[in-house]
């Protein structure tokens, strides 16, 4: 019960949609699917949000170190969810002004935009952004031209940098047109059309195949880690 | 030197990347100079694509990117947008990510409302929102709008707008134009709009850095134009820009030169990035040195 | 009070006059709206119609009931000012205190994030606590509006959805959507006290399905597309002529293509001819890899300029590139 | 003189045809089903009568509107003429009260408007109203396509199943004139095949690739010995998981940012399984943030089940496996914090990657922690390659779980794939040989070779 069925469910989802992507009648069956894994992942959601208002009122009750950081959490989560979830001062959409619910969750000027456009926004922009500075930090601290292969990443990087620059376009104007393969513009698009295309191939395919016996190893129920433990 | 070097803090190097941002940003933000633009062959093949459609051919623009990468993607979006109502096409805006909605606002209100204020929305231009589900949704509509576009962003039942008439699916586009940030994106239209219908439709993208390498395997066959990061944008723009202001004597505004603008402090940033490459070599050769001693 | 505290006091004391100064003798960063009015009349049983639109004078609006509304739309100071010159008794243009605010705790939210760079401190730890709360919650309001309701609820009864939430909704009840409905129900009793083994299966659909479909999917997309486009003459020619250059290249292309594949091969060791093989296989590979971070450190920096010029244009008005402030194109 | 009258003649005969009745030399058009599909398509065929087939230009495809689309039109065409009327009439009256300064707000004008609108409007309804005969009778087929005049068959898409469809075909001259027509005498819907034709290669090849898994697997269970190549890295997990144990720190598990429906993600889990095994044995403690609700879930019965196995189930705690949330730099902010202050020994990330990898492996690297990384996200295996300890490149990413579960039957999914990759270098080298030889010599039947690899075989 806890370990057969859901081995069995497995098989048999998986095995349906492979099937069905061959018979013209069923092949929109993934698409179905796919919307289905959504709604459960929206419903999934209630795990999670309970899971992180148990952690941080946890924190909060046994006044751990920082609990002031978790009231803080939870005060904008809960905030959000309200603000959002009952569309506060979101006006009805213009084709339908009489259905109150009917305007957009997203709608200008309502406080769950608010919340977006000055706190989720620029918060997450900004962490985005850091990496800026730890391209910079990895930069100096880890290519280090050890052996070949080393060097190959690091010269292609330099060609790159440049080449995506005016800079590159200025170091080698000067090539007369006979050579003007070699003027560092043409250069990172041959490398990206060539070199880069070549490696990315070979990438993709293993990755199709890994991704393929993984897949199979799965509905086979070879590879169950997935599924927990408790007796069968 | 060497030991400087070896024991530098990592916060200095934080430092240097922010000057090398910042200050190329106030002067040119100041000033308003920046360097000169050479579009690259993509560039162009993206640029034709749009410029070979007749007035009146549909174009549908998939803004699958959210805030966190406007500033590589916003210049393209409002530069694709200025191209394709220049050459008075339809557009058809959607969104594969919750937020592209907002992108898909903001380009028509710079753009469309602000240069072309007589274009009509539900004739010219419509914005048919965002739909979850990623890759599903192209696999869906890709055979049927319907099916999911249900109604456009602003709750209009889809068939009760004017341009919608004449679409069912993907397939009855002249032209998708896909802006993305990552997954679902450009490689996802590729796999699951282009891939099955080769004839039927063409595809060409705007996307950020990190995807660009990801995309060339499909160039040219499945993806004959793609403007890779802000480089893309600059090259992108110039050569819109250069094509119905510059040419005709006009002065390009600032809201149109986003990308080379921002191509500023690239060089400044990517300069630095070798400097620190090669002085963390020096060190590492130094080092080698040393160890053989 | 030790020195090194005290010289962060000052530092912190400086810049916030600063700021303040810029603030009250610029108007920097304070924002401005333009109000937009609506008003509806109920013409007929269950028909409002726009009073400012056409069809509004098909009927007599006289004493019919009314709603009416103003949203705002973002304006600029420019906007602002000129509304101002023009003297105009009822502006529509007007400052707005809670997009002002806003834009000042967007400054200070981004500044905490960047803090952490120095090192952590409880302006990122408060930063971090907020982005955490707020989107967690933001996603559970997207999942709900955009999923939820219209994918689930409008699929199992249309009607009842049409009648609040999504009035042009229309169709038939599609009970297929039993199914996730069940399924959602069964992960969800992992919050109950007993049988929470039962969550296990909605999982064991969720991968199961996702098994089936990937493998399809990658196999008919990535695997044979990309043998695909690899298959290409390593002679080209253009109307007759022989292109080395093309040809070289394609040559290149065939052989990074099948040595990174052997690098990959799990049955031989990588010895001998395959060894060497493999070795090419990585060199391009990591030419690859090369071109990968070329590209992605474009990127980031963009990235950071955006922030960078979020807080130069819009909070402290140093530079003004899409001239919202001054007159100008 | 003889040779004036016979160029008249000539010209007469030549251009008759062309004042010649439609029905008098129909086309013959002929209507089936397309095989192999999903019962959107039919075949049309026609033919023209020889002696007049030479000033044929080009021939228009129509197919029959169905009834709903018919009176779409004339509810299309009703509602355009409605507001068309109406608007006219408003622009009329509005533009005579400015001249006779009346205001806009009068009772009196808006009125007026009003009932002129209204009659205006019923006229105009009322007049399609007369006219749906004519525009049903001319709204009877609807123009697809224009075909070569050396083309005779033609494939009709995107039809729907339980209408019957009839379609008519008119062969055009240069100037546009209509030569001939012709209608398909019975009407045709399109039949869904069981089967779907265009991906009959593309079962062969899964069936080759599922089969050769399968048949390794039973190899490995028959006892077979298999060898595989090491990878570099895996025997890193134990390391790492042993080195934190020593240093009394935790191990920090970051299962990728996307959800279950990623195999990575799965994949990812699996290898947890084994660090998890391992941390119980230890006795390490092991954090797993998770980034999706379902991905808690799955890694909580993950991690429960190795505590089970490695026999210590009251050490599990189902705490230490957290959602934090679903926003990427949310739970990236979240991580690195988490990291600096908590100071883990041991940092895995396993799954899929985007932007975040440089962040976590960048702040992991300053804490001196081991790192481990493994991803299938090209875009960023550099930045895990240059800042970890050690990397998993895609597919050894895949191939890592199967190593690590140590059950000599996982290993037969490897020589699986090898056989995949077999396959790619066979099929490349085989079109690549047929591209080139066309290239050279342009062969024609080369050339065809080479489609039908191309667009059937891989299509």
């Amino acid at each position: 019960m806890k370990r057969t069925v859901p081995l069995l469910i497995t098989a048999f989802g998986g095995f349906v949609l492979i099937i069905a992507y061959f018979i013209p009648a069923t092949q929109g069956w993934g698409e179905t699917v796919a919307i289905w894994f959504d709604v459960l992942a929206s419903i999934a959601f209630i795990l999670g949000g309970a899971n992180l208002l148990k952690i941080h009122l946890k924190k909060m009750s046994d006044r751990q170190s920082g609990w002031g950081f978790s009231a803080v959490t939870v005060s904008a989560f809960l905030i959000t969810l309200t603000v959002g979830l009952a569309k506060v001062g979101v006006h009805p959409s213009l084709n339908f002004p009489d259905y109150t619910w009917s305007g957009s969750y997203r709608e200008m000027g309502s406080p769950f935009w608010w919340l977006y456009e000055y706190a989720f926004k620029p918060l997450t922009a900004t962490m985005f952004a850091m990496l800026a500075f730890y391209v910079a930090s990895a930069a100096f601290r880890a290519f280090r031209a050890k052996n070949i292969e080393a060097i190959l990443l690091l010269g292609t990087a330099f060609i790159i940098l440049l080449g995506r620059t005016f800079a590159g376009v200025f170091l080698t104007s000067w090539l007369p047109d006979s050579l003007s393969g070699l003027r560092i513009e043409n250069l990172t698009v041959t490398i990206m059309q060539v070199f880069n295309t070549a490696g990315n191939r070979a990438i993709m395919i293993g990755i199709a195949l890994g991704i393929a016996s993984t897949s199979l190893k799965v509905l086979l129920g070879v590879d169950r880690s997935y599924l927990g433990g408790g007796e069968d | 030197m060497y030991d400087k070097l070896k024991n530098l803090d990592r916060r200095w190097i934080f430092l240097l990347m922010f000057l090398s941002v910042a200050i190329p940003i106030i002067i040119i933000g100041i000033t308003g100079q920046s360097f000169p633009e050479k579009p690259t062959d993509l560039a162009y093949s993206t640029f034709n694509a749009i410029e070979d459609l007749k007035p009146g051919d549909k174009v549908l623009l998939s803004f699958d990117f959210d805030p966190a990468s406007e500033g590589e993607l916003g210049p393209m979006a409002t530069a694709f947008t200025y191209h394709c109502a220049a050459n008075e096409l339809n557009m058809y805006f959607m969104a594969l990510w919750p937020v592209g909605p907002q992108m898909i606002d903001n380009a028509i209100e710079n753009v469309i409302k602000k240069d072309f204020p007589d274009l009509v929305y539900g004739e010219d231009y419509v914005n048919l929102g965002f739909k979850s589900g990623g890759e599903g949704v192209i696999k869906v509509i890709v055979t049927d709008f319907l099916e999911l576009f249900s109604t456009d962003a602003k709750g209009t039942p889809f068939n009760d707008i004017p341009m919608n008439k004449e679409i069912s699916s993907v397939q009855d586009m002249d032209l998708v134009i896909n802006i993305s940030a990552g997954s679902a994106g450009t490689k996802e239209w590729v796999q699951y709009a282009v891939t099955p219908y080769p004839d039927e439709i063409t595809l060409v993208a705007g996307c950020t850095g990190v995807q660009a390498p990801l995309l060339y395997p499909y160039i040219p066959e499945q993806l004959p134009g793609l403007l890779g990061a802000i480089k893309g944008a600059a090259e992108y723009e110039k050569l819109v820009f250069d094509k119905y202001y510059r040419d005709e004597g006009k002065v390009v505004p600032g809201r149109y030169q986003e990308g080379v603008r921002r191509m500023g402090p690239q060089l400044v940033a990517h300069l630095l990035m070798i400097l620190l490459i090669i002085a963390g070599n020096f060190i590492y050769f130094v080092e080698k040195k040393r160890g053989v001693q | 009070m030790d020195r090194q505290k005290l010289i962060w006091t000052v530092v912190f004391a400086v810049g916030a006059l600063g700021l303040i100064i810029n603030a009250l003798t610029r108007d920097a960063g304070s924002a401005y709206v333009k109000s937009v009015d609506h008003e509806f009349a109920l013409v007929e049983k269950g028909k409002w119609v726009d009073v400012e639109s056409d069809d509004a004078l098909d009927f007599d609006l006289e004493g019919k009931e009314r709603i009416r509304w103003s949203s705002e739309e973002q304006a600029t100071y420019r906007d602002y000012q000129q509304s101002k010159q023009a003297k105009s008794d009822e502006s529509k243009y007007s400052f707005s205190l809670s997009m002002t605010f806003g834009i000042w705790v967007a400054a200070m939210f981004t500044l905490f994030i960047m803090s952490f760079l120095f090192k952590d401190n409880p302006f990122y730890k408060f930063a971090e606590s907020v982005v955490v709360g707020v989107s967690a919650a933001y996603w559970m309001v997207v999942g709900f509006w955009d999923v939820i309701i219209p994918n689930l609820f409008g699929k199992l009864s249309p009607s009842f959805i049409s009648n609040w939430a999504m009035p042009g909704l229309s169709g038939e009840a599609d009970f297929w959507y039993l199914v996730p409905l069940v399924l959602g129900i069964m992960l969800l009793w992992r919050l109950a006290p007993s049988g929470t083994w039962i969550s296990r299966w909605p999982l064991a659909f969720i991968i199961g399905t996702t098994a089936g479909i990937r493998l399809m999917g990658f196999i008919h997309a990535d695997f044979l597309s990309q043998i695909r486009n690899s298959i290409i003459p390593l002679a080209v020619f253009e109307n007759g002529s022989f292109l080395f250059w093309d040809s070289f290249l394609n040559l290149v292309l065939i052989i990074g293509v099948l040595t990174a594949i052997v690098y990959f091969f799990f049955s031989i060791e990588h010895k001998g001819v395959v060894g060497k093989t493999a070795r090419v296989g990585i060199w391009f590979l990591m030419v690859t890899f090369g071109a990968a971070f070329g590209y992605t450190v474009m990127g980031r920096i963009a990235l950071l300029a955006i922030r960078l010029e979020f807080l130069f244009d819009d909070w402290l008005w140093i530079i003004d590139p899409a001239m919202n402030r001054i007159a100008g194109i | 003189m003889r040779k004036l009258i016979l160029i008249t003649i000539a010209l007469v005969i030549f251009t008759l045809p062309a004042f010649g009745q439609e029905e008098e030399l129909p086309i013959v058009v002929t209507a089936s089903d397309h095989n192999w599909d999903g019962g959107d398509k039919i075949d049309l065929k026609w033919e023209l009568p020889q002696d007049i087939g030479e000033n044929v230009a080009t021939f228009k495809i129509y197919r029959s509107n169905t009834t709903d689309e018919i009176n779409a039109i004339i509810k299309d065409k009703k509602s355009k003429a409605v507001k068309d009327a109406k608007e006219a009439v408003t622009k009329r009256l509005i533009e005579n009260a400015e001249k006779e300064g009346v205001s806009k707000d009068d009772k009196g004008l808006l009125q007026r408007i009003r009932d002129e609108r209204k009659s205006v409007a019923d006229n105009a309804s009322q007049d399609i109203t007369d006219r749906e005969g004519d525009i049903r009778a001319e709204s009877e087929f609807k123009f697809l396509t224009v075909a070569g005049k050396n083309e005779t068959t033609f494939t009709v898409e995107k039809l729907e199943g339980d209408i019957a469809y009839s379609f008519k075909i008119l062969a055009l001259d240069k100037d546009g004139n209509i030569l001939l027509s012709g209608i398909t005498d019975k009407s045709i819907s399109p039949v869904a095949q069981s089967f779907d034709g265009s991906r009959f290669f593309l079962g062969i090849i899964t069936l080759i690739l599922c089969f050769s898994v399968v048949w390794f697997i039973q190899m490995a269970r028959r006892g077979k010995p298999l060898k595989v190549r090491k990878i570099a890295g895996l025997e890193a997990v134990d390391e790492a998981v042993g080195r934190a144990t020593e240093m009394g720190r935790s191990i920090l598990f970051v299962p990728g940012i996307q959800d279950m429906n990623e195999i990575q993600t799965i994949a990812g889990l699996t290898v947890l399984s084994r660090v998890a095994r391992t941390a119980a044995n230890y006795d390490a403690t092991l954090e797993v943030p998770t980034s999706r609700s379902l991905v808690m879930s799955a890694a909580r019965e993950t991690v429960q089940a190795s505590y089970l196995s490695a026999g210590r189930p009251d050490a599990f705690n189902q705490d230490l496996i957290y959602y934090v949330t679903d926003e990427q730099f949310g739970y990236v902010a979240h991580l690195s914090g988490r990291m600096v202050r908590e100071k883990p020994a041991a940092c895995f990330y396993m799954g899929a990657f985007f932007a975040e990898s440089l962040i976590l492996a960048e702040t992991g690297n300053s804490i001196g922690a081991i790192q481990v990384a493994g991803t299938a996200m090209p875009a960023q295996l550099p930045f895990f390659v240059a800042a970890c300890d050690y990397t998993l490149i895609g597919e050894e990413f895949f191939a890592a779980s199967a190593y690590l579960s140590g059950e000599p039957e996982q290993l037969g999914s490897l020589k699986g794939q090898d056989v995949g990759k077999v396959i790619v270098g066979v099929v490349m080298i085989i079109g690549i040989t047929v591209a080139t030889i066309g290239a050279i010599t342009g062969s024609e039947a080369m050339m065809n070779m080479l489609q039908f690899i191309k667009s059937t075989v891989l299509g």
